[in-house]
C-alpha cells in the first residue's frame, strides 16, 4: 500500500537528510544542463528568420511558463495527499513549492512582457493564455499570504493546502472561462500565440534547458523543504541537535 | 439526546442567524449601501458619456457586487468564532456540513438576496442595454450564491487571523473570476438581443459544483482555524 | 508540550487538571474534546479514536471553554434555546433551567445587557439538561460566585454519580468535592 | 520629563509604525495586491478592447486606489486602539495633533507611495494613452495623501466600534469624492495632450487644506472613540 | 454612576479604588486620567481643570489601564524604549529597567511570543523611570506573581514617599502598604 511504502519518508528527520543528500545532485546536473543548454541557446541555436535574436527569449520564457503550471500541479497534489493521508511532510513539501511556483510564473510573464513588446507592439494584451497565467500568480501569492499568515506552521501548511487544492480545481475553469471570454469579444489576437514551427535545432537546445530549469526546480524544492522541516520541528530533540552540532562547528 | 434531523437542524441555523441579523440591522444595509456607493464612483470616474456607461455597465455591477460580498464575508464567522459559538457549533452531533451550509444560505439570503433586488436600479443610473436587464438578473441569481459558498471557504481560513482583511480578499477575487467572466460575457451577450444559455449553464454548473464541494472544504477549514 | 501523558478516565470519575498560567490546561482539554489535534498520539473514547467517530463521540460530550459562545443580540432565553436544540435536547424547559441558574427575570433581556458572570451561566445552564456522558470543562466558575459555585459542584457529584465523568480545570480548591475529584498535574516547562 | 520636541515625536512614531509594519510584511504587500487585483477585475469583467479600457483607465486605477486606500486604513488606528497603545498615545505629554500626523505619514507611506511606484505597470495592463502618464503619476502624488489623511478621520470616528469595516467605507468613500472627479479629469485632459494645471492646482489645494484641517479633526475624533 | 464624589488626593497618598465587579472603577480611574469625560463634574489638577491644561498635567501623569498596551511586532526593549522616549524620558537605560521587572534575558524576544504577565511586565517597567506625580494604576497586578506585586508595593510605597501619589484598583488586599492606603468604595447599584 501506498502509506506502507511512504511511511519511512513520512518521518521528518528522514525525509530531513534525504532531501539533503539529492539536493547537491539536483543542483549539479542544473548547473550542468544550463550551462550547456543556455549557451547553445543564446549562443549556438540559429536566429529566427522572422524574429531575429528576439527569438531567444523563448529558451527562458517557455521553460519558466509550463514549470510555473507544473509546480502547481505538483503543490496541489502534495496538499490533496496531504489531507487524505494526514502526510504532514506533504504540507511541508506544498509550502516548499509555492515560493517557488511564483517566481517562475513572475519570469514567464516578465519574458513574456518583455517578448511582446517587439512582437506585438504591446507589453500586455488581455489575451486568454496571458489572463490565465496572471490568474496563477495570484493563486500562487494567495497561497503564499496565507501560509504567511499563521504562526503555527503545521496549521499554515493545512490551511494553505486546502486552498491551493480549491485554486486547482479553479485553474482549469479560469483558463476555459478565459479563452471563451476572448473569443466572444475578439478573434484578432487569439492566433497570434500560434506554436512557430520549431526545427530541430531550436528543440534540441530548449529540451536541454527545460531539463536543466527542472532540475533546478528540483534543487529549489529539496532546499526549501530542508527548511520547513527545521521550522516545524524546532522543537524536536533531533532539530535541537543538529542546531548545536552547528553550532559548535561554527564555534571551532 | 436525539441525532436531530439534518433539515431540522439547518433550519436552527438559518433562523437564528437571520434573527440576529434584523437585530442589527446595520449589517444588511451596509453592504448594499457600498454596493451603490462604489457603483456610483463610476460615472464620476469615468466620466458620463452614456456610451461608454452603458458598454462597461456589466462589469462595473458585477465587480461591484464581487467587492460588497467580499466585505459582508466577515459577517459569516467571526463573531461566532470570537464568542466561542462556531467553537459550540463545531462540537455539536450534528455533521458540520450541514451547520456550514445553513450559514451560508444565511449570508445569501443577507447580502446577495438584497443586492440582486437593488441591481435593476444601479442598472438604470449606468445606463444598461434594455436587453440585458433579464440576464443581469438570471446572472445575479446564479451567481451571488457562488460568491458566498467560495466566500465562505476563505473566511473559514482566515477566521482565525488577526488582520485577516486584505488576506481574505487576495484569497477570494481570484476565485471569483470565472464567475465574473461568465456573467459578464451572458450580460454582453443579450445586449446584442443574442442566446446567453450556454454562459448561463455554465454558472449554473459553477453553483452545483461550489454547491457540493464548498461546505466540505469549509469544514475542513474550520477544523484547522479552530485548531 | 506534554511527554508521556496516559490517562484512562472511567465513568464516575471527576478529574481536575491543574497546573500554573501557561502550563497546557487548556490546550489538553481541546485535544481531549477533539477541538485540536494532537501533535502526536490519538485520544479514544470506548475503544474508538474521536476523530474517526466525531459525530457518536460528540453526542456523549459537552464541552465549555474559556469562551461562553453566548450571542449578544439574542436574549437569555433565545440563547440557551438554540444551545439546547443544536444539541438534540428539548428546548421547551429554558425557562425552568434558566431559573436554575439564578436568571429568573433576565430571560428576555438581550444577552448584550447581562454581565461576564450572567454569559456564563447562560452557558452553563445546558449542564442541567444535558443528558452527554463527558463534561469538559475549562474553568466553569469564572466569574461565578460563590453559591453558584457550591450549586455546580453538586451538579457535578449528581452526575459522576449517575455514571457521567466530569474533566475540569480550575485555579480555585474544589470544597465539596475534594474526596472524589482525581486530580491530574501539569508542569509548566521551558523549552 | 522633558517636552520632547516636535520633530522627535513625530519621528519617533513614524519610525515605529514602520517597523512595526516591517515585521509583518504582509501589511504592505496585501493592499498592494488587493489593487493589483482589482484592477485586473476589471479588464475580466468588462473585455479585453484597448481603446475601452484606455478610455476608461483613469476611473478604474483610481476608484481601485480608493478601494485599496480604504481596506488598508484600518491599519491606521485599529491594533492600537485594541492593544491600548493607543490610549498611551493619549495619555502622552506630546500635543496629539503631531502624533496623528505622524501616524498618517506612516499610512501614507506604507500605503499610498506603494501604490504610486505599481501605478504605471496597471497603467500599461490598462493600455493607458501616453500621454497620461504624467498625469496619473502627479494626481496619485497629490491624491493619495489625500486619502489617508480624510480616511484617517473615518478610522478615527468608528475605532471604537466593533463592526466597522463597511460603516467605515460608508464614511469614507463619499469623502474622497472630489479627489476622485479631479484627478480622473486631469488625466482625461492629458490624454487629450491639453494643459491640466487647473484640475492640479485644486486637488493641490484639497492636499493642503486637509492637511492642516484633518489632524485635528482626527484627534477630537480619537477622543470621542477612546472616551 | 456616582453620586456626590468629592475627593482630594494629596501629595504622599496612596488610594485604593475598591468596589464590586462592574461598580465603576474603571471608569473613575479613566475619569480621573482625563480619557473619558464626566457627564457632570470637573477634575482638576493642581487647580487646573486638566482638559483645559492637557500637556502639563499629562507630563505629570502615568496611566496604565486594563490592557498593556504593548505591540506585539516589536521586541521587550524597542516596545519599553518607545514608551519612555514618549512621554519624554530618556531610552538608554531600558535594558537595566527591563532587568528590574524581571525580564532579563527577553529582551529581544518578540512581545508576541510572550505571556500575558510579561506584557504587563513590560509595561510596568515605565513606572521605574517615571518622573510623573500621579500615578493612576488599574489593575495593576493583573498577571503578576506574588514576588512582583511586593516589589511593586514597595514602589508605591516609595513614590508617595518622595511626594508623589499613586491612585489604584485591585481585587487582591495590599499587605504592606496596610496603613499607609487610603481608600474609596465605590457600591454597586442597580438603576
Ligand atoms: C506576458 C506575456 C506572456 C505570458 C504571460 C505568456 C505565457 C505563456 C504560457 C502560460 C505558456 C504556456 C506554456 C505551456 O503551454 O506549457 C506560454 C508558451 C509560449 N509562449 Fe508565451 N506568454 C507571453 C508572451 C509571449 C510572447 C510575446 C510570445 C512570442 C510571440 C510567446 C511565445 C510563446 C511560445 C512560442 C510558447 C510555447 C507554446 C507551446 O509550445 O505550447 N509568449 N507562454
Ligand atoms: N495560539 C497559541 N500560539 C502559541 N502558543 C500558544 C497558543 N496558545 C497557547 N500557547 C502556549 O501554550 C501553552 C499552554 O497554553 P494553555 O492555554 O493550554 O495554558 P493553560 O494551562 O490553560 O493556562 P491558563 O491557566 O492561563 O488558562 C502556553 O505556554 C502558551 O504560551
Ligand atoms: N462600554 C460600556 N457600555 C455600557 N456600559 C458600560 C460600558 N463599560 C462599562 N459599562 C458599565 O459601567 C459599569 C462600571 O464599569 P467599570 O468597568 O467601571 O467597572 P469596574 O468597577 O472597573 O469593574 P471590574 O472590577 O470588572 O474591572 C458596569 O456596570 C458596566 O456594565
Ligand atoms: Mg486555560
Ligand atoms: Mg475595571
Amino acid at each position: 500500500m501506498m502509506w506502507k511504502w511512504l511511511h519511512p519518508y513520512a518521518n521528518p528527520e528522514i525525509s530531513y537528510h534525504f532531501a539533503g543528500k539529492i539536493l547537491p545532485w539536483c543542483a549539479r546536473l542544473a548547473f550542468i544542463f544550463l550551462a550547456i543548454g543556455m549557451t547553445w541557446a543564446l549562443l549556438f541555436a540559429p536566429a529566427d528568420y522572422q524574429q531575429g535574436d528576439t527569438f531567444r527569449i523563448f529558451y527562458l520564457h517557455v521553460p519558466a511558463a509550463m514549470l510555473s503550471m507544473g509546480i502547481y500541479l505538483g503543490m496541489a497534489i502534495a496538499a490533496l495527499s496531504s489531507l487524505v493521508w494526514q502526510l504532514r511532510l506533504a504540507d511541508a513539501t506544498a509550502a516548499a513549492m509555492a515560493p517557488i511556483g511564483a517566481t517562475f510564473t513572475f519570469i514567464a510573464l516578465i519574458t513574456g512582457a518583455a517578448w511582446g513588446k517587439p512582437m506585438w507592439g504591446t507589453w500586455w494584451i488581455w489575451d486568454a493564455r496571458l489572463t490565465s497565467e496572471l490568474i496563477l500568480l495570484f493563486l500562487y501569492l494567495g497561497v503564499i499570504a496565507l501560509h504567511n499568515a499563521f504562526e503555527d506552521k503545521n496549521l499554515a501548511g493545512k490551511a494553505a493546502g486546502i486552498l491551493a487544492l480549491v485554486g486547482v480545481i479553479n485553474l482549469p475553469i479560469i483558463k476555459y472561462s478565459v479563452e471563451w471570454w476572448n473569443t466572444l469579444h475578439q478573434g484578432a489576437t487569439v492566433s497570434k500565440l500560434g506554436q512557430p514551427s520549431m526545427t530541430a535545432d531550436m528543440f534540441w537546445p530548449f529540451l536541454v534547458c527545460f531539463i536543466g530549469f527542472s532540475f533546478l526546480v528540483a534543487a529549489l524544492i529539496c532546499l526549501r523543504f530542508r527548511s520547513e522541516i527545521l521550522n516545524r520541528n524546532s522543537m524536536r530533540p533531533w532539530v535541537r541537535e543538529l542546531v548545536a552540532n552547528e553550532v559548535k562547528a561554527h564555534a571551532v | 439526546m436525539t441525532q436531530l434531523s439534518y433539515r431540522t437542524a439547518f433550519g436552527l441555523i438559518v433562523k437564528r442567524d437571520l434573527m440576529i441579523a434584523f437585530r442589527h440591522r446595520d449589517d444588511i444595509i451596509n453592504p448594499l449601501l457600498f454596493f451603490v456607493i462604489v457603483v456610483t464612483l463610476f460615472p464620476l470616474g469615468v466620466g458620463p458619456e452614456s456610451t461608454t456607461l452603458s458598454r462597461i455597465a456589466p462589469g462595473i455591477i458585477w465587480v461591484a457586487a464581487l467587492l460588497a460580498t467580499l466585505l459582508s464575508l466577515d459577517r459569516l464567522f467571526k463573531s461566532d468564532y470570537a464568542d466561542g459559538s462556531l467553537e459550540q457549533m463545531l462540537l455539536s452531533p450534528q455533521p458540520i456540513f450541514i451547520l456550514v451550509l445553513a450559514k451560508i444560505v444565511a449570508h445569501w439570503l443577507l447580502t446577495g438576496l438584497p443586492l440582486i433586488l437593488i441591481a435593476p436600479l444601479l442598472a438604470v443610473l449606468l445606463h444598461l442595454n434594455e436587453h440585458s436587464y433579464g440576464a443581469l438578473m438570471l446572472t445575479l441569481l446564479l451567481g451571488t450564491p457562488v460568491l458566498s459558498l467560495l466566500g465562505a471557504i476563505g473566511v473559514a481560513l482566515t477566521v482565525g487571523i488577526k488582520k485577516g482583511g486584505v488576506l481574505l480578499s487576495l484569497l477570494v477575487l481570484p476565485l471569483y473570476i470565472p464567475v465574473l467572466i461568465f456573467a459578464t460575457s451572458a450580460i454582453d451577450t443579450a445586449a446584442m438581443n443574442l442566446p446567453y444559455n450556454g454562459q448561463l449553464a455554465i454558472i449554473a454548473a459553477i453553483f452545483f459544483a461550489s454547491l457540493t464541494l464548498a461546505p466540505f472544504a469549509v469544514s475542513a477549514a474550520l477544523k484547522v482555524s479552530t485548531n | 508540550m506534554f511527554e508521556a501523558l496516559d490517562v484512562n478516565i472511567a465513568a464516575g470519575d471527576i478529574v481536575q487538571v491543574e497546573g500554573p498560567n501557561g502550563a497546557g490546561k487548556t490546550s489538553l482539554l481541546r485535544i481531549l474534546s477533539g477541538l485540536s489535534q494532537p501533535y502526536e498520539g490519538t485520544v479514544y473514547f470506548q475503544n474508538k479514536s474521536i476523530t474517526q467517530h466525531r459525530e457518536t463521540f460528540h453526542q456523549d460530550l459537552l464541552y465549555l471553554g474559556h469562551l461562553p459562545g453566548v450571542k449578544d443580540e439574542m436574549t437569555a432565553q433565545e440563547n440557551l434555546k438554540f444551545n439546547l436544540a443544536l444539541h438534540g435536547l428539548n428546548s421547551d424547559t429554558a425557562e425552568t433551567t434558566l431559573a436554575e441558574v439564578n436568571l429568573l427575570g433576565f430571560e428576555d433581556a438581550l444577552a448584550a445587557h447581562l454581565s461576564a458572570g450572567q454569559h456564563r451561566r447562560i452557558a452553563l445552564a445546558r449542564l442541567w439538561q444535558s443528558q452527554a456522558k463527558i463534561w469538559i470543562l475549562d474553568e466553569p466558575f469564572t466569574a461565578i460566585d460563590k453559591l453558584g459555585v457550591e450549586k455546580l459542584e453538586q451538579l457535578f457529584l449528581q452526575h459522576a454519580d449517575n455514571g457521567g465523568c466530569v474533566i475540569l480545570t480550575t485555579h480555585q480548591d474544589l470544597s465539596l468535592l475534594a474526596e472524589r475529584v482525581k486530580k491530574v498535574t501539569l508542569a509548566y516547562r521551558f523549552y
